[in-house]
């Protein structure tokens, strides 16, 4: 949130702000409980492009339930955290999911699914794909073709457990 | 010795006087925030059980997932609250403050039990009403603010529906009043520790539960925020806790209108159990919780069973059904006035 | 009773303040959202005001129709058009004649009034309107009724064209 | 605290109205003065009423005059609707054409 009104007082107060928050925010006890939260929260954007999207509807379904790990699929980017890509990206596909990556708030993070969003998959080689790693920072890869729902719940695990070691890192940016 | 005299200021104040109890402590924020919690963990896991599967769970795996909220709460209040270059910045940011202000106040004027209550007044009735009824102003204000056509139908969808709720809500209280012959809430469940409202004016009470679903959009009214259609209704651009307030505002209002059922249909806090007063003088208020907690319950179950009418359909129901309804339940309270006296 | 009176002194001050900056900003706010919104304050201040004046039921009735109802409506409504609807004010300088002069005609006009606020309850009001009152009550509500007959026809032209 | 007070904000609460009333053009901007306007004659009649031997009947003709202000707002916000459906703007000064 940037004051664009400014301040009276000299100096850059928002950028001293802002430095003050995040040092805050990195302490031990609000990082860890920042971290947990982080963690049992992860509310996937659905973006679907091959299918994959059958098996990652399975994941959420009465059989694998991956709401358990606090993973509810939700509608707007705006309220995500992560995506999901599930299968090819074509080129024109690409630039879609680039927007929607910049339209989530940070901290965000992208999983991508199946074989093409590894390599291409059965397009390896074709002229008019692109691979997720290569526009997007992917986290975790799930191989497979199409991966089981179990392997998606793998990688929601795997996810957490990285969030858990590593830590999340905010770049506190200013008002877009 | 100073410092324990001013603790003890201090714990009377907080503790002893309601009119600072009442807004804070019980039917005020805290009790709120920790419902916030807990009703929606309870939906998600009504919704799951419904759908044969688990709902939240690994969060806190011996207690089925009940902290699932507090997590959620703590993501958005970590998360970056993006403000879009295109929107009007003044009503983007204070539109779901207020709101979520507007939603919490009447909280603040509702009773804990006979004694101990935060607003004396002949008309708080009256009070909470009209302050129910400015929340949809800020629904409008974010919606416009928002400079999004998803937000803007969404606010649109909503003042059409608060103009098709607005006044079978008013009839049907009024008629509950009517019976009663007083605007005070004291009074009126005072008044019911020989007959409950829902027994006298069953009319009124149906249309009063059937609006508290409409105006907090629960299912199958969920009609403003319809995620199928568009996107997510006036609350599409906002992210980070000022998503997070405006998730909460709607599930606040819907408590105020539970407890206004409870207090009004249910009884309030008959049958009154004594011994608990020696607790706290506003503990015996808890039965007139629990009523509420009732009728949220049946109100978040509905989302797990229903389907969603077209909004054109709500409003005919609102038009149709409820103000019919609405005046029948008046002529049904003259009725039993002319026939008790 | 003299800090009471200090208490209502600072409420007077607050309300009124409020209640002047809103309606300066209704009127000169760029844009028509902005100056529903603000009319909306302007209503809730004057609530304030005519429960200071003992008149509690009025004020909650023009809470919940004139600010819940109507001033909703106006803002419904504006945030229909399509397009921002801005047009330039004339030049205002004789409006802002005939406004102060107005207003210190008015001034001048009161005051001479002396009176203290009372307490009026609801029932007494009540009483009035479905006594003394009936027949205004009776013309209002036939006018409210035709009021939005009209509306809707109006609304139904519209939609037909 | 006499009612003078509450005249005064009154004849404010007039004063702005008028102003906005006559210097815009914008149809909407003339009804949200009008609506200013009537908020100051609603406080002069109460606090009038007050000071006057019969308060009551004072807040009778004010519910009623509310009521009435609902039901106008309906009305000059739906012909205003209906303008600029039709015309496409909210001038009144381009209104020559409606008369009589």
């Amino acid at each position: 949130m940037a004051c664009s009104g400014g301040f009276i007082l000299i100096g850059e107060l928002e950028e001293v702000a802002r430095k003050a928050a995040q040092w805050l925010v990195e302490k031990t006890p609000i990082k860890t409980i920042r971290d947990w939260g982080i963690r049992f929260s992860l509310w996937p954007v659905h973006f679907t492009t091959a299918c994959c999207g059958a098996e990652f509807a399975a994941t959420s379904g009465p059989r694998y339930d991956a709401e358990r790990y606090g993973f509810l699929p939700f509608t707007a980017p705006r309220q995500c955290n992560l995506m999901l890509i599930e299968g090819t990206l074509t080129k024109k596909m690409g630039r879609a999911a680039k927007i929607v990556y910049d339209q989530m708030p940070e901290p965000k993070f992208v999983i991508a699914m199946g074989v093409c969003g590894l390599d291409g998959g059965i397009f390896w080689n074709s002229y008019n794909i692109v691979r997720p790693w290569q526009i997007l920072p992917v986290e975790v890869f799930i191989p497979g073709c199409p991966p089981r729902p179990e392997a998606v719940a793998r990688a929601i695990l795997m996810l957490q457990e990285k969030i858990k070691k590593e830590g999340v890192k905010v770049e506190a940016r200013g008002g877009t | 010795m100073q410092v324990s005299e001013i603790i003890s200021w201090l714990i009377n104040l907080l503790f002893y006087k309601p009119e600072v109890f009442c807004p804070i402590f019980y039917p005020g924020l805290v009790t709120i925030l920790a419902l916030l919690i807990f009703i929606i963990w309870l939906e998600r896991k009504i919704a799951a059980k419904v759908q044969l599967r688990y709902g939240p769970l690994y969060v806190t795996r011996k207690a089925g997932g009940i902290l699932q909220l507090l997590a959620d709460l703590l993501r958005y209040m970590f998360q970056e609250p993006i403000i879009p270059k295109t929107v009007d910045k003044i009503a983007f940011i204070a539109g779901p403050v207020l709101l979520f202000a507007t939603a919490y106040v009447p909280a603040a004027l509702l009773p804990a039990t006979a004694e101990f209550t935060g607003l004396r007044s002949e008309l708080s009735l009256l009070a909470v009403l009209a302050l129910l009824t400015l929340a949809p102003i800020f629904d409008i204000i974010i919606g416009w603010g928002s400079n999004n056509k998803f937000s803007l139908i969404g606010s649109m969808r909503e003042g059409y529906i608060v103009m098709s709720y607005e006044i079978p809500m008013f009839l049907s209280t009024l008629a509950i009043a009517m019976v009663y012959g007083s605007l005070n809430i004291v009074e009126i469940v005072e008044m019911q520790s020989r007959c409950w409202g829902i027994l006298l004016n069953p009319i009124a009470a149906a249309t009063f539960l059937l609006v508290a679903l409409i105006s907090t959009a629960r299912f199958p009214f969920e009609i403003a925020e319809a995620e199928t259609e568009i996107v997510m209704g006036p609350y599409t651009e906002y992210s980070g806790i000022l998503y997070g307030l405006l998730m909460g505002a709607s599930y606040v209002k819907f408590y105020v209108l539970s407890m206004l059922f409870a207090l009004l249909f249910l009884g309030g806090w008959h049958p009154s159990i004594t011994w608990l007063e020696k607790i706290h003088p506003a503990a015996p208020g808890l039965v007139v919780f629990i009523k509420a907690l009732i009728i949220m319950v049946f109100g978040i179950f509905l989302r797990a069973v229903y389907p969603r009418f077209r909004v054109d359909q709500a409003i005919r129901v609102g038009w149709h059904l409820l103000f019919m309804l609405s005046m029948l339940s008046i002529a049904y309270s003259l009725a039993v006035i002319w026939l008790v006296g | 009773m003299f800090q009471a009176n200090i208490v209502e002194g600072l409420i007077f001050t607050l309300a009124a303040a409020l209640t002047i900056a809103s309606a300066a900003l209704v009127v000169s706010a760029k844009s028509l959202v902005y100056s529903a919104f603000f009319l909306a304050l302007v209503g809730a201040g004057n609530a304030v005001f005519m429960a200071m004046l003992g008149f509690p039921v009025i004020s909650l009735f023009q809470l919940s129709v004139y600010v819940g109802a109507a001033v909703t409506f106006i803002l419904f409504s504006i945030t229909m058009f399509r397009k921002p609807v801005r047009i330039e004010p004339t030049a205002g300088i004789l409006a802002l004649d005939a406004a102060v002069l107005a207003t210190a005609g008015l001034l001048y006009a009161f005051q001479s009034v002396t009176g203290t606020p009372v307490s009026v309850g609801f029932k007494e009001i009540s009483s009035l309107l479905i006594g003394k009152y009936r027949f205004a009550l009776i013309i209002a509500s036939l006018a409210l009724v035709t009021t939005l007959i009209e509306a809707i026809t109006l609304a139904m032209r519209g939609e037909m064209k | 605290m006499t009612v003078l007070p509450y005249l005064a904000v009154s004849a404010c609460l007039f004063g702005i109205g008028l102003y906005g009333l006559l210097s815009s053009r914008n149809f909407i901007k003339m009804l949200l003065s009008a609506e200013v306007i009537f908020n100051g004659g609603l406080l002069a009649l109460l606090s009038l009423a007050a000071a006057s031997g019969a308060p009551p009947t004072g807040g009778t003709i004010a519910i009623l005059a509310i009521a009435i202000a609902a039901a106008e707002v309906g009305v000059a916000v739906s012909i205003a609707i209906l303008m600029f459906m039709l015309k496409g703007d909210v001038d009144v000064y381009k209104l020559e054409k409606f008369k009589g």
